[in-house]
């Protein structure tokens, strides 16, 4: 059984409090995490971040739910922020907890590859001139994302 | 009827977030009401004039130009997903 | 230029103080982290840490030298605890920032990875019927470290 | 002289961490000086008997049987790595 946290909310997230939150279930020897945030551009004051409500939690659901198929995972927290960023601010916590570094590593960047591509957030960054505009899908993160459906052999 | 949501900057040039529209006789796939919201207003037209750059989700699924919709569905048009 | 943290310590590490002293720096958009921590196994009591002082630290430099040399990365964490350390308890963290995600996680694995071969660490794992044994290298662990080494075309 | 030390099992069966000695004449590799001092006691002979379960550094690198080695080094017997 996987312990699951999923979670899209304004507030920010708390790391320690969300690690020491899976570290204790038993069985567990590594836990990988990534974090996401607001990256310094030219003249960006700040990102907002638009999501479609109800979706979103089905698709990191289904997210979870394949990664927890690939490996055999103690723990996965998801926490995704949304609303107005600045620069420096976390976006995005990915957490994963498994027997062994492999699995906790893998599934970590599997969850953030896939998270970047289905699941329904939109992102729109503002600059010192006032203007704004969407932020453009990347190809390289669909090839990330459909890089963990290729064969190996 | 049928409800259309639209995120990110598809709903800046529709001008709307939601709309609730009854679905037009021979309308039953996605790619069909595309071309119908299309056909709605001028912003509509500029919103979804090029279906390439567009996703969309039929009842919180995302879906494909021959996916089936029906009233009572819930449909949504966006832009490819840039989270995370 | 890379922020680089190494510590070798009895003590116990505060992740989110060293998240927080290398999330500030101009440039990061990304943070992977990886946490060992002593997995419970049958009968196991405690694992005990022991290392080659001097030349610990010198390869935990070297390693985080080569994770450099492969990602433009612009901070690394290591801290690896040594001593007596109890079910469930800490054992090692690694941090690696990056202006991109995957810079960020292909470095924390990288990272792991060469400590797991490339640091002079040993474990000896002690049991509730008062026994103890020297945990043995695992095979999986040196393919893990050449398989960065692999040639891809 | 040259400074030995041992660790983890290693240093359990040899029975001390560290010890100084005198490099003898003709021993110029970290091959030959294992030879040399698995004949200093049996507890040396028992701990190298094996020399495929050993690692070894000199000067705080990592070492091959063919590493040379001169006096004033410091050289570093050990089991296969189990950090992390």
């Amino acid at each position: 059984m996987t312990r699951l946290k999923i979670s899209v909310q304004a507030a920010d997230f708390d790391l320690a409090a969300e690690y020491a939150a899976i570290a204790t279930q038993p069985g567990i020897g590594g836990i990988g995490c990534f974090i996401g945030q607001v990256r310094a551009g030219s003249d960006l004051i700040s990102l907002t971040l638009e999501h479609y409500p109800g979706m979103t939690e089905k698709a990191l659901h289904a997210i979870a739910h394949q990664a927890s198929q690939r490996w055999p995972l103690h723990a996965i927290t998801i926490i995704h922020r949304i609303g107005t960023l600045t620069i420096g601010q976390p976006i995005v916590l990915v957490l994963a907890a498994a027997a062994h570094r492999h699995a906790a590593l893998s599934a970590t960047q599997f969850l953030i590859d896939w998270l970047k591509t289905d699941a329904p957030f939109w992102k729109q960054e503002r600059f010192s001139d006032g203007g704004s505009h969407w932020v453009e899908a990347r190809q390289s993160d669909q090839q990330a994302r459909q890089a963990w459906d290729i064969p190996l052999g | 009827m049928i409800t259309v949501l639209y995120f990110a900057w598809v709903r800046d040039r529709v001008g709307t977030d939601a709309e609730t529209l009854a679905l037009p006789a021979g309308v039953t796939t996605l790619g069909a009401l595309l071309t119908h919201l299309a056909s709605l207003s001028p912003r509509h037209a500029n919103a979804l004039a090029r279906p390439e750059l567009l996703r969309a989700a039929v009842n919180q699924l995302f879906a494909r130009p021959e996916t089936p919709i029906a009233p009572g569905d819930e449909i949504a048009i966006f832009p490819p997903l840039t989270g995370g």
